[in-house]
């Protein structure tokens, strides 16, 4: 049984509840990002000596992750465009590119943990001119490693649970779901998704270029 | 069209352990809140016993023998364990579900004539999110090294494993708390916004029962700070399990090092609103029942929730006051303590309110108002003694010793608990269908009101006198031994108060059996919840009030013969 | 009945321990004027729910009033209200309190006829030490009495700095009114002046572990000579040179640290 | 809703761009205090980009945009309290 529910749309305009939701949630979720950002900043003003930017984290490559997270943004809300002019196949074309945008954003972190974890020569000349210890460079590697780490970390999580849920949400494309008067959940899966971008740009200038 | 999904079948696990239906989810939080409050108060009573008679074992009646110490003796790790459990059960596990949970899914969606939360399935997520995280909790403790016993701050590097505390409790401490949070959230994001979407027509803000606003701006506090501590905790687990070194500093950390205080603004940042995260709520339902009772508006309604809004804001930018120990500038310990004196202006406000809401009533002393009254007393003293911590030179003789521990008991426990009997005695009719045994409520209300307060009055003599806190055997001390027949006559009384709990679980269980059958509106309230009959269906309305007046429109010269009416019906000759 | 009687005085009249401090009576004060108005405010609130239920009753007073109390008149008397409190109480306090502050605990004494002591807490002792002859720390003949003995001199500005070997502790002197934290990775600072000798305790007010009950330490208070013949009896350290921050001892929980202690800190 | 297509492109170009920028511009040697300005004021105005484009701020309601961005002073207020203290110390 279905029913309607009279809303109260003073205030919000047309903003659908699901839609206010997931607002409130990125809320939430931005203090918590915006919670670790602090602690991370806080712990580099007392800290005694600090890595100079790009000394030991691959920038460029970064800045390509950050080029991909835009990327997909980008398609994200052609998606969106799509499926207002009801053109399922767009939908369905620019919810996959997202997904695999996000992907191999993943692939490349993963890759640069590895390197980072299995350590090396190079990575161990790097560290100590930046006078860390060890020729790997771990979660324990003073508190550098720890800020980031968990930055990084935490953000990752977020890119992977976004595209378990964009995964989700392209199943229902295929399956027609969506159509040019009802894409609600695509455009709240989409702010989500958009988020994750918002963040990653913060995080990229905090831990890598400042 | 957006609508909300009842489910039509009928079999037990849909209806009763798996419902999205918020009136079910507000009963099963209140289960598990009572549950969680007998065992939090359990572990107080063997508090209180080790306090008061540290070289003997527990005796049989308070169950020694679960105590696997020497001899049935508590000892110093099982003291610590214990009140590090009972302080974070009471907080996240007995008050929380049991206002915010129980009442704020029993109360939002029928006081502001909505059908369902806005987002059923997020809240029966939410409580079975609860219910994991209660679960991890407890089973710390099949831990060989056993529970968390880092108090429920959990200050690290004590809280880490450099900080001697041996296994993982600590671990799963901090990830009981983390699924607590998420649970949390996401029954905040429900509240909030059932609240702003889900109000029947003619529901403005301003005619939403003072109970709800309460609930709700909780809920804000919860939506802001809950990921705070979320945050704090995800570094606190991953510096506890993988080893990075956030809150290590010193010879503890390997190269580098981060700053344990880091650790305590984060924790108070989210840890001072946490505080009126649970006592908002009752400050609400406080507000509203002494309308009922007094058969008279709430005093100033409006300006009553400014006040309590306002404390929203204040009580985000207090948390100073709980560092100022720590060796902090004088800038911001002049900062914190100006802001925090400053909560007690709105707070005086609407305390006068609940008085002036008094005055010229016509009271009637059913128990829900004697709790309600009580809260007026115990509140007065919890608040008024907060004025002693808040100044930076007191604070620096009394913090960390028993005054702070009176102080929030009679805030949080005292103020808190009444607020919370309170409730449930005023909304039991509604949940139950049946009544309270009124005799039995008045003795378990007399019975608690002069033990708890002898309980947490007491408290604060033997903190002024010097007693400091989470300590396992004061005698250890000189200077404390004089306090020892105070330790003993406190913890006698506490006995006394655990008893009368019990009471109030008897009537509880046997009045939900065998108690009167309840009319419809057994206290001749205005709000929507007393408007349909018993049980009360899934969805609540058969079709959605248009509500024309204020929810305090009590003894109104315009109404004839009544001194009430409800939200829905037009009073002749009002304009 | 005689057992009542035995708890009665204890329940109103505790206490605080013996305050032998320079500037303790200041804390005393700031409580004891709170204590007098919030007496006075609680008094007033108890007095008017005592009334009103005596008054306004429902046997007693059937028909309420309606009045929402929302004119202006009202509004103006609830947050007149909110300012006496504010003012009566809470201006009072602050001023009170920071004047304290400003003039005893966040001035340091500085000059010739300073004790300066550095307090390392562990889990669960105190080690504290002078230091010595050369009025320089972390020199050789630093003076480290055995661990939780602090001797002082009475009528003389002590100033302790602290930090810890392991977890947070608390450097709690209840005859001084007085705690202040030990946190790792930091230098914290406080001072006080004794103004009576004899024999007290100190405690550890932050929970450290499972002993923090029996972490305890012995204050003595004794005159500038015993003081003097007290540190002359105690054998100087016997360690090498000392550098800063230096304590590369590897068991935690035992022993005193053999090598700890920092230069002298500068205060602000 | 109608057809974005362009605005969405150009501001895809445009964060693009100010990355580029912004990876440049670490390379240059500025004085530090210099470059984090730059960097941060990069960072914002980019954030402002996906927030008011690509998450259709820009066409929601003034309430919606004033109370996500409500957040905002509170956590500088903690930024400021939490640095302060952290960098704080009685000791000179
Ligand atoms: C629900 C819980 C709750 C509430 C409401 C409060 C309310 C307040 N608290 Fe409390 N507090 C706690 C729970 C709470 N607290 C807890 C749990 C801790 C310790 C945590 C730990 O360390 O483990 C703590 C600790 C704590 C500290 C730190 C102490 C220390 O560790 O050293 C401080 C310091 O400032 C403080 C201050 C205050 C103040 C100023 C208020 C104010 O909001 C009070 C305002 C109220 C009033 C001022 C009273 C109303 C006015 C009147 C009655 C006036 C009379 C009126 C008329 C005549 C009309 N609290
Ligand atoms: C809302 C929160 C709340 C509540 C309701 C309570 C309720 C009580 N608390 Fe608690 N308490 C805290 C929150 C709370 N407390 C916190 C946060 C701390 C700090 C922890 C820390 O330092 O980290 C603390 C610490 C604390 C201490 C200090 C420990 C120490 O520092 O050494 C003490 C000591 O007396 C105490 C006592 C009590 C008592 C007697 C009650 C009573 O009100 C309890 C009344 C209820 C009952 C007694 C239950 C009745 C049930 C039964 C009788 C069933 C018994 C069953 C059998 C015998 C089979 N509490
Ligand atoms: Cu050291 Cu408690
Ligand atoms: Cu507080």
């Amino acid at each position: 049984m279905d029913q309607a529910i009279p809303m109260n749309k003073t205030f919000f305009g047309n903003a659908t509840t699901g839609k206010l939701g997931m607002w409130l949630f990125i809320v939430m979720d931005g203090l918590t990002f915006g919670t670790i950002i602090i602690g991370g900043l806080g712990l580099r003003i007392s800290a005694a000596s600090w890595p100079v930017a790009g000394s030991i984290l691959n920038v460029p490559l970064t800045a390509f992750n950050t080029f991909l997270l835009i990327c997909s943004s980008f398609t994200m809300v052609m998606a969106l465009n799509s499926i207002v002019k009801d053109d399922q196949k767009g939908l369905i074309k620019y919810l996959a590119f997202t997904i695999a945008g996000g992907v191999i954003f993943l692939g490349i972190q993963a890759w640069e943990y590895s390197h980072f974890i299995m350590g090396g020569e190079h990575l161990g000349n790097l560290l100590a001119a930046a006078g860390l210890p060890g020729s790997q460079f771990l979660p324990t590697t003073g508190i550098y490693g720890s800020v980031f780490y968990a930055t990084t970390m935490f953000h990752g999580l977020h890119v992977l649970s976004g595209v378990i849920y964009l995964s989700v949400i392209l199943s229902m494309a295929l399956k027609q779901k969506f159509t040019s008067n009802n894409y609600d959940r695509l455009e709240i899966a989409g702010l989500f998704w958009h988020f994750i971008d918002l963040v990653w740009i913060l995080v990229f200038t905090v831990i890598y270029l400042i | 069209m957006e609508g909300i999904k009842m489910s039509s079948s009928k079999s037990i696990m849909s209806t009763h352990i798996f419902s999205t239906d918020h009136k079910t989810i507000g009963k099963q939080f209140l289960f598990l809140g009572i549950f969680f409050l007998l065992f939090g108060g359990f572990q107080a009573l063997l508090i209180r016993w080790q306090l008061a008679y540290p070289e003997q074992p527990v005796p049989w009646w308070l169950l020694g023998f679960i105590i696997n110490g020497e001899a049935g003796m508590i000892t110093p790790d099982v003291y610590n364990q214990l009140f590090t459990m009972h302080g974070t059960i009471m907080i996240f596990w007995a008050i929380t579900p049991l206002l915010i949970g129980a009442f704020g899914n029993f109360l939002i969606p029928l006081q502001i004539g909505a059908k369902d939360m806005a987002f059923p399935t997020l809240n029966m997520l939410s409580f079975w999110t609860f219910f994991l995280s209660g679960v991890v909790l407890l089973s710390a403790y099949f831990l060989p090294t056993g529970a968390a016993s880092g108090g429920w701050t959990s200050y690290p590097p004590l809280s880490l494993p450099a900080g001697g505390i041996p296994g993982l409790g600590q671990a799963f401490w901090t990830l009981s708390i983390t699924l607590m949070g998420v649970a949390t959230m996401m029954g905040a994001i429900n509240y909030v916004i059932t609240v702003i979407r889900l109000r029947a027509p003619g529901m403005t803000y301003f005619r939403m029962p003072l109970s709800v606003w309460g609930l709700w701006l909780t809920s804000i506090l919860n939506v802001i700070f809950v990921p705070v501590i979320a945050a704090g905790l995800i570094m606190l687990l991953i510096d506890q399990l993988l080893g990075t070194q956030f809150f290590l500093a010193g010879r503890l950390a390997a190269g580098g090092g981060g700053d344990p205080l880091l650790f305590q603004h984060v924790f108070w940042i989210f840890g001072h609103p946490e505080v009126y995260i649970l006592i908002l709520p009752v400050w609400g339902i406080v507000s509203e029942l002494l309308s009922v009772f007094s058969r008279k508006p709430a005093f100033g309604a409006k300006v009553t929730v400014i006040c309590m809004s306002t404390i929203v804001v204040l009580s985000s930018i207090v948390w100073g006051h709980h560092m100022y120990t720590t060796g902090m500038s004088p800038l911001l310990g002049k900062t914190f303590m100006f802001l925090t004196l400053l909560i007690s202006i709105p707070s005086s406000i609407f305390f006068f309110n609940w008085l002036a809401t008094l005055w010229r009533g016509s009271l009637h002393f059913d128990p829900p108002m004697l709790h309600t009254m009580a809260v007026i007393w115990v509140f007065a003293i919890g608040g008024l003694t907060g004025l002693y911590n808040a100044t930076v030179t007191a604070d620096i003789y009394l913090h960390d010793t028993m005054f702070v521990v009176g102080h929030f008991h009679y805030t949080m426990a005292a103020s808190v608990l009444f607020g919370g009997y309170a409730a449930i005695a005023h909304w039991y009719p509604r949940m139950f269908g049946r009544m309270l045994n009124p005799l039995l409520s008045k003795i378990h209300f007399w019975g608690t009101f002069i033990t708890i307060n002898l309980v947490f009055f007491n408290m604060m003599v033997t903190g002024y006198a010097g007693q400091h806190r989470r300590l396992y055997y004061p005698g250890e001390f000189e200077f404390l031994q004089p306090l020892a027949d105070m330790n003993i006559f406190i913890t006698i009384m506490a006995f006394f108060l655990g008893a009368f709990q019990i009471l109030f679980l008897y009537n509880f269980i046997h009045s939900m059996l065998k108690g009167k059958v309840a009319e419809n509106n057994p206290w001749k309230a205005n709000t929507l919840e007393w408007t349909m009959d018993y049980p009360i269906p899934h969805g609540n309305f058969s079709t959605i009030p248009q509500v024309v007046n204020g929810p305090h429109e009590y003894s109104n010269p315009n109404i004839k013969d009544a001194d009430w009416v409800c939200q829905t019906v037009k009073i002749e000759g009002d304009s | 009945m005689g057992k009542i009687k035995k708890y009665l005085p204890g329940i109103w009249f505790l206490d605080p321990p013996k305050d032998i401090s320079l500037d303790g009576y200041r804390i005393d004060n700031v409580i004891q004027y709170t204590d007098f108005v919030i007496t006075l405010y609680f008094g007033i609130v108890v007095a008017a729910l005592i009334f009103f239920i005596w008054r306004y009753n429902a046997r007693k007073h059937p028909h309420a009033v309606y009045d929402l109390g929302n004119t202006k008149k009202h509004r103006y008397l609830t947050i007149a209200m909110g300012l006496l409190v504010f003012f009566s109480i809470d201006v009072v306090i602050e001023t009170m309190s920071f004047k304290d502050l400003k003039e005893a605990f966040w001035k340091f004494p500085k000059g010739e006829k300073v004790v300066r002591i550095e307090i390392m807490p562990q889990q669960y002792a105190w080690n504290i030490r002078y230091p010595g002859e050369d009025d320089i720390f972390g020199t050789d003949d630093d003076i480290v009495p055995p661990q939780n003995i602090l001797h002082i001199p009475v009528n003389t500005p002590i100033v302790v700095q602290l930090t810890t070997y392991d977890v947070i502790h608390s450097f709690y002197l209840p005859n001084f009114r007085y705690k202040q934290d030990a946190t790792p990775g930091m230098v914290t600072a406080m001072w006080f002046q004794a103004t009576e000798t004899g024999n007290f305790e100190f405690a550890c007010a932050e929970l450290c572990g499972n002993s923090h009950f029996k972490m305890k330490g012995y204050l003595t208070v004794e005159s500038e000579e015993d003081f003097n013949g007290w540190i002359a009896a105690q054998d100087p350290e016997v360690s090498e040179e000392d550098e800063e921050d230096d304590w590369g001892d590897e068991e935690a929980d035992e022993g005193v640290p053999t090598q700890w202690g920092w230069l002298w800190k500068e205060l602000k | 809703m109608e057809d974005h297509k362009k605005t969405y492109f150009w501001n895809a170009i445009g964060l693009a761009l100010l990355t580029v920028i912004e990876v440049w511009a670490i390379g240059l040697g500025l004085p530090r205090t210099g470059l984090v300005v730059l960097l941060l004021s990069i960072t914002v105005t980019k954030i402002m980009l996906v927030a008011l484009v690509y998450m259709h701020l820009r066409y929601e309601t003034k309430t919606l945009r004033r109370l996500i961005a409500l957040p905002i002073p509170l956590a500088l207020f903690f930024l400021w309290g939490v640095m302060y203290d952290m960098a704080f110390d009685w000791t000179l």
